[in-house]
């Protein structure tokens, strides 16, 4: 019988190898799942993993998504490492969306704009997500409530408060009352990076923040406390490391990476505040996180592969007819591949009598 | 007061499948396992509890097949987690993640298909004057509910088996010093909440719609998990929070009927503010949480060591 | 005349039939070989003791024995017959019970319910709740049946695991080290029921590090080292010195010390009080006593009477206390974090070493970080690794740690070794205060020996010392005064040379509170 | 220009939702099919469903242009601005947005006069209500959705002065769940008659199963509510498409704004159920006439908002004030959030 044995030291080999043998595992899968609906296996993961990328194009909106997964999922690695589960990101992510936009709609008078204003609404967007999480760190800190299920409540609540404010506040006068604030002018739009695509300068943030995050995370001693008090609590308090300012930075730094995302979003390839400002960026992005393993560069990676996966399912359905349902199962296959090939880091195979 | 009747019914109803998921999700979290897959679970089990009630035209296979589908995934969940000793969290959202997306691939078929749900009542009582249509006219799961929170609170307090499963969840290395096996005890525990959910997937399809949606859980299985800490992991407590959340969700709309002149936004978010207070309140004491709190929720164990 | 003992003890069992009896019991793990061939026999009644140094493999034999864990190969007879131990529940079947080094209690739930689990599922709790107290005033292990387990102190723990085995009417009893909780009085007590029980013919396997002990209590005793089984001897036939000797090979080196004179005061505790911070926690009540350069102060006392929560307000993980309860140096601190205090002189060894001392998952340099935190390894914010990796591989060297090197995870070294690390790591800090909880807890007789004469040289150079340790023997050998802890209060303080161990057994039921004045005499603060 | 002969014109449809069985979607869908029985080999059409509003959109929809499709129906209001965009890059495509109000020299929109067949139906529960309060289950209080519900309300006061409406907002299209817990609210407060402007068959169900009336939407529900629906509030999409993908291959395609009612086909009242009397049939399919004919619309004056305001004086409401509808007219119970 095939057994499992613990190994006397954690593979760092397998550790490398474990994604591989997740991604190849969920491509198996996919084989397994277009030929069982009568589809040429081969085509359909062409079509699926390769036709995003086969042009300079399609790398530019692989990376337009990526964008706003990385810079979440960078927020998330650092809280999660500390161990605190802020499971809201959808939620400080619309704030930071409403915050960009409330502040470009108050500035904006169709004739400005520029640098100091675009720099301005993203720091309104940072603010905007970081006190959204803030809420739930104080609650955490002060009462004790559980940050999993206040972030998670509090992503319905953002979603209805910025729904309420497309039909008021920030409503486009001009709109015939529909819900959606007007178009921002081009001098709060963030530049674009590649010309003749729509790849901003979100791209170009999400991995600063990821290379900050690595710096952070592996060399400052603020890092090395936040993560102390993520791995071992009591040796944290041993050591005098606040477990409380590591809530809150980790709450606040994700809640404003999120809020970061939300604001380039709608000040690039939105351009405006609409209802729907996130197609669920913010639960996509704890995936990332774990698939990256919790790694400011590991990320980079993971968001890559789920940004991939979200156009190749577009195209699949384009292409070759498959239900939109088809990402979904595809993105918790990986996940789940991901987890059960991670088990071979600290334990090997062997047969067994 | 004319209203009051219905809206009690309605908030029942629209509790029953928070409270059948939360009991499940309490049992589970008792022997120590926290499953974030609740959701997925339910999707899965509302599609196929649907789609096999379509074609055997019997609503009772329905509830069957659905939480049977959630066993299964559970079943699947507690072989990752428990004898893989994968990380609960990250499991638990897959799991979620997953389930929506073959929910929906599943449930591309049964897309405006439609199930008449038929009409309930128990002779003599709910012909009296507001309680039979406040209480007595409901779905039969809906006391199948009730009758599930007793017997756990029964089996909790009061059976061996019950004392078991709290020691597995108080300390798992105990509890495998004694000679009991944890793995098997996480692993029914979990299979039991699995069911549940599908149960409350099910009902959610079957009765509470009746019909099949992509998403149609829409966040009642994170509700769900919410209200198991919300109740301080007792059943009485997850029944009251089921039937409050269920109670304030219809109240907004009621509310909005009757013309409250407050946007139907704010009006909406009542539940999860209220969730967020009554956990606010509740959380306040740790000691009070640790009481009741299983010891060893969220982590892995393995007998090896 | 250790083998002369050794033929004829083994003669002797050949004519009756044995208990139990191992043979060629092996276990692997992936780092050490725990069991190595083993061989063991117990006869009806017989009080049999095994002894080894820590990691020795006698816990893990017990386990094999109990069916908590599985032997990879070898055979085990019981009354004569070879039998499988699948689970625990197979051994309890066959009338075997079993008192764990580490407690198997659950903190919510009542006595009756921890015990009712560990009995036949047939059992009904309220006949069982009155079988407990008729098996306790048998025993005289006094208990409350509907209490939850986390109100009972330590030894009531350890009344509750024994009235456990108790019940389930065995043929033989295991105990692993289940002295170290208890008070010499409650130690005695202990053995009086033991030998009772053994007197009824039931077996008892009895594993301890304190072999006085074992020569007062034990029939014969079975010796292990790495693994193996070194010998079987008479105890009551040998010297400590003796069994010391088959067990490490060696005598273990006696620690040298001199008198001096106390300096000025480091550390004050005045008045402390603390309210529990959660619901298994002991309050302290009106805590005073002071600590002076070049003196080690000994806390005894049993576990569980508030040394934890004592020691997390005087260490600064806990900083509930009251500004001026605590004075550091003359400054009040009773506010103040771990690394407040730390930067103020302060040193403090906890007693769980992963966790808490060290981060499992970190290499020994990044361990560094916990406690030293100075200019010299944080800089702009930035850590300087390679400043801590020498730092580490100097202590590694200096105080002998079995590593890999100062990249090795801390997870990865054994206990003991782990604990020579972490001393090492304080004291290098040359602190003024140092705190220091079970320094010796789980550390073999060689390695004890180095951190004791490590403690004494600190204090020869002037840091004033505290030491927490449940062994009365270590607390005599190196303090210069002894305090006891009961119940959240401290006794007064008494100067070791005239202090007896039966004082201070007492004092640690909390008896001095109605001491005579003759007593206050010799105390001195 | 115009397509060769030969070559089929690819047409793309970008759809908000799953198809599914009943709602927006699927009647868009249906007209796909229309569209692709009228014209035979001369199209080829594909369609991608579940296309959030946002910056997904314009990916999807740049993407159809670029496989070469020449005419693209963008079917949700929030694709306006990426069609647009989108728009600029291709201007050999035309583009067809539903709902929207912006156009471009490639752009045309295209919405129906929904509420045309709401008055109608307004009428029919106003004639079959006991309680003389009907329930609207509304997703967002946008011009669309107030002119159903206003429509509605007049059509019902118009033959039952008497007669409100309690709306409740659920804030989503799709949400089966809530749709059908609104209703329950709106039974509970007295409605005998239902209906909905959101997408699932939730609310006709909860009719048939309570024994209470209900119009569907978007789609005839009668087999959802074979005694409960008394009428269906239908879009028919399939010969506007076909028009508009004849044109484009004859070369004669325009800019334009369509904005078609009860008389141009694109809107219908339809499915009338059992609960329906010939009388009542009769006299609403005059009331039809009478706004086919023009003599009739929905919003004659005078218009009176809840508030007791009068919005309109005298005339009858012209396009650019449908559009900006931002109120309930009088018998409409509850209200809007003010800006
Ligand atoms: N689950 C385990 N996995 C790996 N190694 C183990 C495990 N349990 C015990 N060991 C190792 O087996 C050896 C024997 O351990 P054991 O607990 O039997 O020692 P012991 O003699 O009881 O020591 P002590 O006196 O400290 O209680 C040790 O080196 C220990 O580290
Ligand atoms: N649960 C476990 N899983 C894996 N390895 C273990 C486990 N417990 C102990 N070990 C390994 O076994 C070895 C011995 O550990 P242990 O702490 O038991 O040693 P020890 O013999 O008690 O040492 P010392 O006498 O120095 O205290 C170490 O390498 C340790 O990493
Ligand atoms: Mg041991
Ligand atoms: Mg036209």
């Amino acid at each position: 019988m095939l057994k499992l044995e613990p190994r006397a030291k954690p593979s760092t080999w397998m550790s490398w190898l474990s994604p591989v043998m997740a991604v190849a595992l969920t491509m198996l899968c996919g084989v397994v799942l277009f030929a069982s609906v009568g589809r040429d296996p081969l085509a359909s993961l062409a079509v699926f993993f390769l036709d995003p990328i086969k042009d300079v194009h399609g790398w530019s909106e692989v990376g337009v998504k990526v964008a706003p997964l990385l810079m979440i999922s960078v927020g998330l690695a650092i809280s999660f490492r500390a161990n605190v589960f802020n499971i809201g990101a959808e939620g400080q992510f619309v704030l930071g969306a409403i915050a960009a936009g409330a502040v470009i709609l108050h500035f904006d008078d169709d004739t400005n704009g520029g640098a100091g204003f675009i720099a301005l609404a993203l720091i309104a967007g940072m603010a905007g997500g970081g006190l959204w999480a803030a809420i739930v760190a104080w609650l955490r800190d002060r009462y004790n409530a559980n940050e999993i299920l206040v972030s998670l409540m509090l992503v319905y609540v953002a979603e209805l408060l910025l729904s309420y404010l497309v039909h008021g506040v920030l409503m486009d006068p001009d709109g015939f009352s529909f819900p959606q604030s007007k178009l921002f002018s081009s001098g709060f739009l963030l530049p674009i990076i590649l010309p003749g695509t729509r790849l901003h300068l979100g791209l170009v943030l999400a991995l600063l923040a990821a290379l900050l995050a690595w710096v952070y995370l592996a060399k400052s001693f603020s890092g090395f406390k936040l993560q102390v008090g993520g791995m071992a609590p009591r040796a944290a308090l041993y050591a005098g490391f606040s477990s409380r300012r590591s809530l809150w930075i980790s709450m606040t730094v994700s809640g404003a990476l999120a809020g970061l995302a939300g604001a380039c979003e709608v000040m690039g390839p939105i351009g405006q505040l609409t209802p729907s400002v996130s197609p669920g960026y913010g639960f996509a992005a704890i995936i990332v996180a774990f698939v990256g393993r919790l790694h400011p560069i590991g990320v980079i990676f993971a968001s890559f592969i789920m940004a991939l996966f979200y156009i190749g399912g577009e195209l699949a359905q384009s292409r070759l007819g498959m239900p939109s349902a088809i990402t979904g199962v595809f993105q918790g296959i990986l996940l789940f591949s991901l987890l059960a090939c991670d088990v071979l880091i600290h334990n090997k195979l062997s047969w067994r009598k | 007061m004319d209203a009051l009747a219905p809206l009690i019914a309605a908030s029942i109803n629209a509790g029953t499948p928070l409270m059948l998921a939360a009991l499940g999700l309490l049992i589970n979290e008792k022997s120590g396992v926290i499953n974030l897959g609740a959701e997925g679970m339910m999707l899965v089990a509302a599609v196929v509890g649907f789609a096999v009630a379509v074609h055997s035209g019997s609503v009772f296979l329905g509830f069957a097949a659905g939480a049977f589908a959630g066993m299964l995934l559970a079943g699947f969940f507690a072989w990752l987690t428990v004898w893989l000793g994968a990380n609960q969290v990250a499991c638990g959202l897959a799991l979620s993640l997953f389930g929506g997306g073959a929910s929906a691939y599943i449930g591309i078929a049964y897309v405006g298909v439609s199930l008449h749900a038929g009409k309930f009542g128990i002779p003599w009582l709910e012909n009296i004057p507001f309680f039979g249509p406040a209480l007595f006219r409901q779905h039969p799961m809906v006391y199948v509910s009730v009758l599930l929170c007793g017997a756990i609170i029964w089996f909790l307090r009061r059976t061996r088996a019950g004392l078991v499963l709290r020691s597995v969840g108080e300390s798992p290395s105990s509890a495998h010093a004694l000679g009991l096996n944890v793995r098997r005890i996480r692993l029914a525990a979990l299979v039991f909440g699995g069911g549940c959910c599908g149960l409350a997937g099910a009902f959610m399809s079957l009765v509470y719609t009746p019909m099949w949606v992509e998403g149609m859980v829409a966040g009642r299985g994170w509700i769900a998990l919410a209200l198991t800490t919300f109740a301080t992991w007792r059943p009485a407590r997850v029944m009251l929070g089921a039937y409050l959340f269920g109670g304030i969700t219809i109240l907004a709309y009621y509310m909005q009927a009757m013309g409250v002149p407050i946007a139907s936004q704010l009006l909406s978010m009542l539940p999860y503010l209220s969730t967020v207070l009554v956990l606010v309140v509740i959380s306040r004491n740790s000691g009070w949480i640790r009481l009741n709190m299983p010891a060893s929720l969220g982590k892995n164990f393995s007998p090896g060591s | 005349m250790a083998s002369l003992v050794q033929i004829k003890i083994s003669l002797k069992k050949r004519d009756m039939s044995s208990r139990l009896e191992l043979k060629n019991i092996t276990k692997a793990y992936p780092a050490v070989v725990a069991n190595d061939a083993v061989g063991l026999t117990v006869m009806p009644g017989e009080i049999h003791a095994v002894l080894g140094e820590n990691g020795a493999g006698k816990s893990t034999l017990m386990k094999i024995i109990y069916g908590v864990v599985e032997a990879d190969s070898g055979q085990v007879y019981w009354n004569g017959q070879e039998i499988k131990v699948g689970s625990p529940l197979a051994a309890r079947q066959l009338g075997i019970a079993m008192v764990f080094q580490h407690f198997s209690l659950f903190d919510t739930l009542t006595v009756t319910e921890n015990i009712a689990l560990g009995l036949p599922a047939d059992t009904k709790l309220d006949a069982l709740a009155r079988r407990i107290a008729d098996t306790a005033t048998q025993y005289g292990l006094d208990l409350e049946p509907q209490r939850h387990v986390h109100t009972l102190s330590v030894g009531e723990c350890q009344r509750v695991e024994i009235v456990r085995a108790l019940l389930a009417k065995p043929q033989l009893l295991i105990l692993d080290e289940p002295t170290s909780v208890l008070t010499p009085q409650a130690v005695e007590k202990l053995f009086e029921t033991l030998r009772r029980l053994a007197a009824e013919g039931c077996s008892i396997l009895y594993i301890s590090h304190k072999l006085d002990e074992i020569r007062a209590l034990c029939h014969s005793c079975t010796v292990m080292r790495g693994g193996k089984v070194t010998g079987v001897c008479d105890p009551r036939q040998e010297t400590e010195a003796s069994l010391s000797r088959l067990m490490i090979g060696a005598e273990p080196p006696a620690v040298e010390r001199h008198r001096q004179p106390a300096g000025a005061t480091r550390l004050s505790v005045q008045k402390l009080s603390l309210k529990k911070s959660h619901p298994f926690a002991i309050e302290l009540h009106d805590i005073e006593f002071d600590l002076r350069a070049g003196e080690i102060v000994g806390l005894a006392g049993v576990s569980g009477n508030g040394q934890q929560e004592l020691l997390a307000a005087l260490s600064g993980e806990d900083t509930r206390a009251a500004p001026d309860s605590i004075l550091l140096d003359g400054v009040s601190a009773g506010r103040r974090n771990a690394a407040w205090r730390r930067l103020h002189g302060l040193g403090f060894v906890p007693e769980e070493r992963l966790g808490r001392g060290a981060v499992p998952e970190l290499s020994l340099a990044q361990n560094l970080l916990l406690s030293h935190q100075t200019r010299a390894t944080v800089r702009h914010g930035m850590v300087r690794y390679g400043v801590l990796d020498r730092l580490a591989a100097s202590i590694i060297e200096r105080f002998r740690v079995k590593a890999g090197g100062p990249q090795a995870m801390a997870g990865s070294l054994s206990g003991g070794n782990l604990q020579k690390y972490i001393i090492g790591r304080e004291i290098v800090r040359a602190p003024k205060v140092l705190l220091v909880a079970q320094p010796t807890w789980g550390v073999d007789v060689g390695a004890a020996a180095q951190i004791r004469a490590e403690l004494l040289a600190l204090r020869d150079a002037g840091c004033a010392l505290l030491v927490i340790s449940e062994e009365l023997d270590e607390l005599f050998e190196i303090s210069d005064r002894l305090i006891v802890m009961a119940k959240g209060k401290i006794s007064p303080s008494i100067d070791a040379s005239e202090a007896s161990m039966d004082l201070i057994g007492r004092w640690m039921s909390g008896l001095w509170l109605g001491a005579a004045p003759g007593v206050q005499g010799a105390v001195h603060a | 220009a115009g397509a060769a002969a030969s070559e089929p014109l690819k047409i793309g449809f970008v759809y908000v939702s799953p198809v599914g069985e009943a709602g927006w979607s699927w009647q868009q869908d249906l007209g796909r099919k229309e569209l692709e029985k009228n014209l035979g080999d001369k199209v080829k059409t594909q369609y991608v469903e579940s296309v959030p509003e946002g910056a997904d959109a314009e990916r999807v929809i740049r993407d159809m242009a670029q496989q070469g499709d020449k005419l693209i129906f963008t079917t949700s209001f929030g694709y306006m601005n990426p069609t647009l965009k989108v728009a600029k890059q291709f201007p050999n495509v035309k583009f067809v947005h539903s709902t929207g109000y912006k156009t471009a020299p490639n752009v045309a929109t295209t919405n129906a006069r929904f509420y045309e067949a709401r008055y109608l139906a307004g009428i029919l529960a106003g004639k079959i209500t006991k309680t003389n309060v009907a329930g609207y289950v509304a997703a967002f209080p946008i011009p669309e959705v107030l002119q159903g519900i206003n429509a509605f309300t007049r059509g019902m006061r118009s033959v039952n002065p008497k007669a409100e409406v309690r709306v409740i907002m659920v804030n989503s299209w799709f949400d089966p769940g809530k749709e059908r817990d609104a209703a329950l609210a709106l039974i509970g407060q007295g409605a005998d008659v239902l209906t909905h402007h959101t997408d699932s068959t939730a609310v006709v169900q909860l009719a048939e199963e309570k024994g209470k009336y209900a119009v569907a939407y978007h789609s005839n529900m009668i087999k959802f509510g074979p005694h409960a629906q008394i009428a269906a509030v239908t879009h028919h999409w399939g010969k506007y498409f076909t028009k508009e993908a004849q044109d484009v291959i004859n070369g004669t395609w325009k800019s334009d704004s369509t904005w078609g009612g009860i008389k141009q086909g694109m809107v219908a009242l339809e499915g009338y159920g059992p609960a329906v009397t010939d009388d009542m049939k009769k006299f609403v399919l005059a009331k039809q006439a009478e706004i086919v004919a023009g003599t009739l619309t929905p919003f004659d004056a005078p218009i009176t908002d809840n508030t007791g305001k009068v919005r309109l004086a005298s005339g009858s409401l012209n396009d650019d004030g449908l559009n900006k509808m931002n109120y309930y007219v009088q018998g409409v119970v509850g209200q809007l959030p003010k800006k």
